[in-house]
């Protein structure tokens, strides 16, 4: 499946072994979680148990149908992530460059502000407050 | 109609659970938001404003004024915020 | 050194180890050769020594200081590459996804049409056409 | 003055070969493709459309109408197809 929802790690250069065969053009664009200058040591990703799965795989579609994408995968996490580690990823691959660049961030805008996940910020005294969705990110949605 | 309604993140902690199963005669998400809204304070402070709130029914996002009719699972949850 | 020519292949795993540490956005972009339906065997690409490095560092330099780019790399080969191998990769790392695209896109407009390489096609028959320049290419800078 | 003269490409194989010494008067680098250009119909093939011809004076990108004063060495390529 090239939408993939998890709970565990997973490997940038292990996902991507026999992707985008025959393409011209990979992107690939990889989430981490920042530490906000020592602020925070982690993020709780919680997320919507069967909606996201489905989300995730309209997008992926939907990329792949406007993009003429000759490949794409999305995996993202939930759950306890620390600092540093990779929340998600997506790749995409195409014939030429500007297909590949559009599809993963047009992948981004909809995963950002349409799919259920939601981010909790871990500090060193435990759950703190929910991230705030950015009206920047729901305005690049409009660029679609 | 019985359906059942979830919630997510800062409305399911203000709720103080996860998702109820909810009888109701609501024609539209927004008939069923004043009904919840009434049930008690810990609902009526989690949907009171509505701009901060995301609807899905049956797992698709949609909103206040869409109809209920068939649905059998509605979820309340804040702006999402993955990638 | 961030900008990088060789020769000889590169694992894209090995060389994104460490890189964007710190960051909230890794983008990375890699170039393939295409088969072109069979009419390939691979690319021969020519470059001008020495300038060529040269570009490829200031162009680095300069997409890192207009998109505020926590880390930026590039790796260019030259040389006889196969089909289906990869002939060169940007990455960009940056705190939010606008900027760490803007930078890759950026890069990949520049090297297009500005540092000094040119490819030649190799059949079956042995070395063939020069790649053509496309005017896509060229547009594709105006916009920065 | 004495400068070296790089072409890459199509012109290198035109031209036959891939670099070579001049001795110029030639005050910008549009004089200069005119003296090169009467030297033989190799070179006068190659530089005989000046809009698919690039130039680089000390590795630097430029123009036909930049100035060679001081200039060590002058490429000549066509339009670059890297990434």
């Amino acid at each position: 499946m090239p939408a993939r929802l998890q709970a565990e790690a997973f490997d940038l250069a292990t996902e991507l072994q026999g992707f985008g065969s025959g393409a011209g053009a990979v992107v690939t664009f990889s989430g981490l979680v920042r530490g906000e200058d020592g602020r925070l040591t982690g993020l709780e990703i919680e997320h919507y148990p069967g909606m996201t799965e489905k989300a995730l795989e309209s997008y992926g579609l939907e990329a792949a149908r406007r993009f003429h994408l000759s490949d794409w995968m999305i995996i993202h996490r939930h759950g306890r992530l620390e600092v540093g580690e990779t929340i998600m990823m997506v790749a995409t691959a195409a014939r030429h460059r500007a297909a590949a660049f559009e599809g993963a961030e047009f992948l981004m805008d909809w995963l950002k502000s349409r799919a259920p996940f939601w981010k909790r910020e871990i500090t060193a005294d435990g759950p703190g407050q929910w991230v705030e969705a950015k009206d920047t990110d729901e305005d690049a949605l409009s660029r679609w | 109609m019985v359906i059942d309604v979830l919630y997510f993140a800062w409305l399911r902690e203000r709720i103080g659970h996860p998702r109820e199963r909810i009888e109701t005669e609501a024609v539209t998400v927004r008939d069923l938001v004043a009904q919840l809204a009434a049930m008690d304070d810990w609902h009526a402070s989690a949907l009171s404003d509505l701009k901060a709130v995301r609807v899905a029914v049956d797992q698709e996002l949609t909103d206040l004024d869409a109809p209920l009719a068939g649905a059998r699972e509605i979820a309340f949850f804040p702006p999402m915020t993955g990638g």
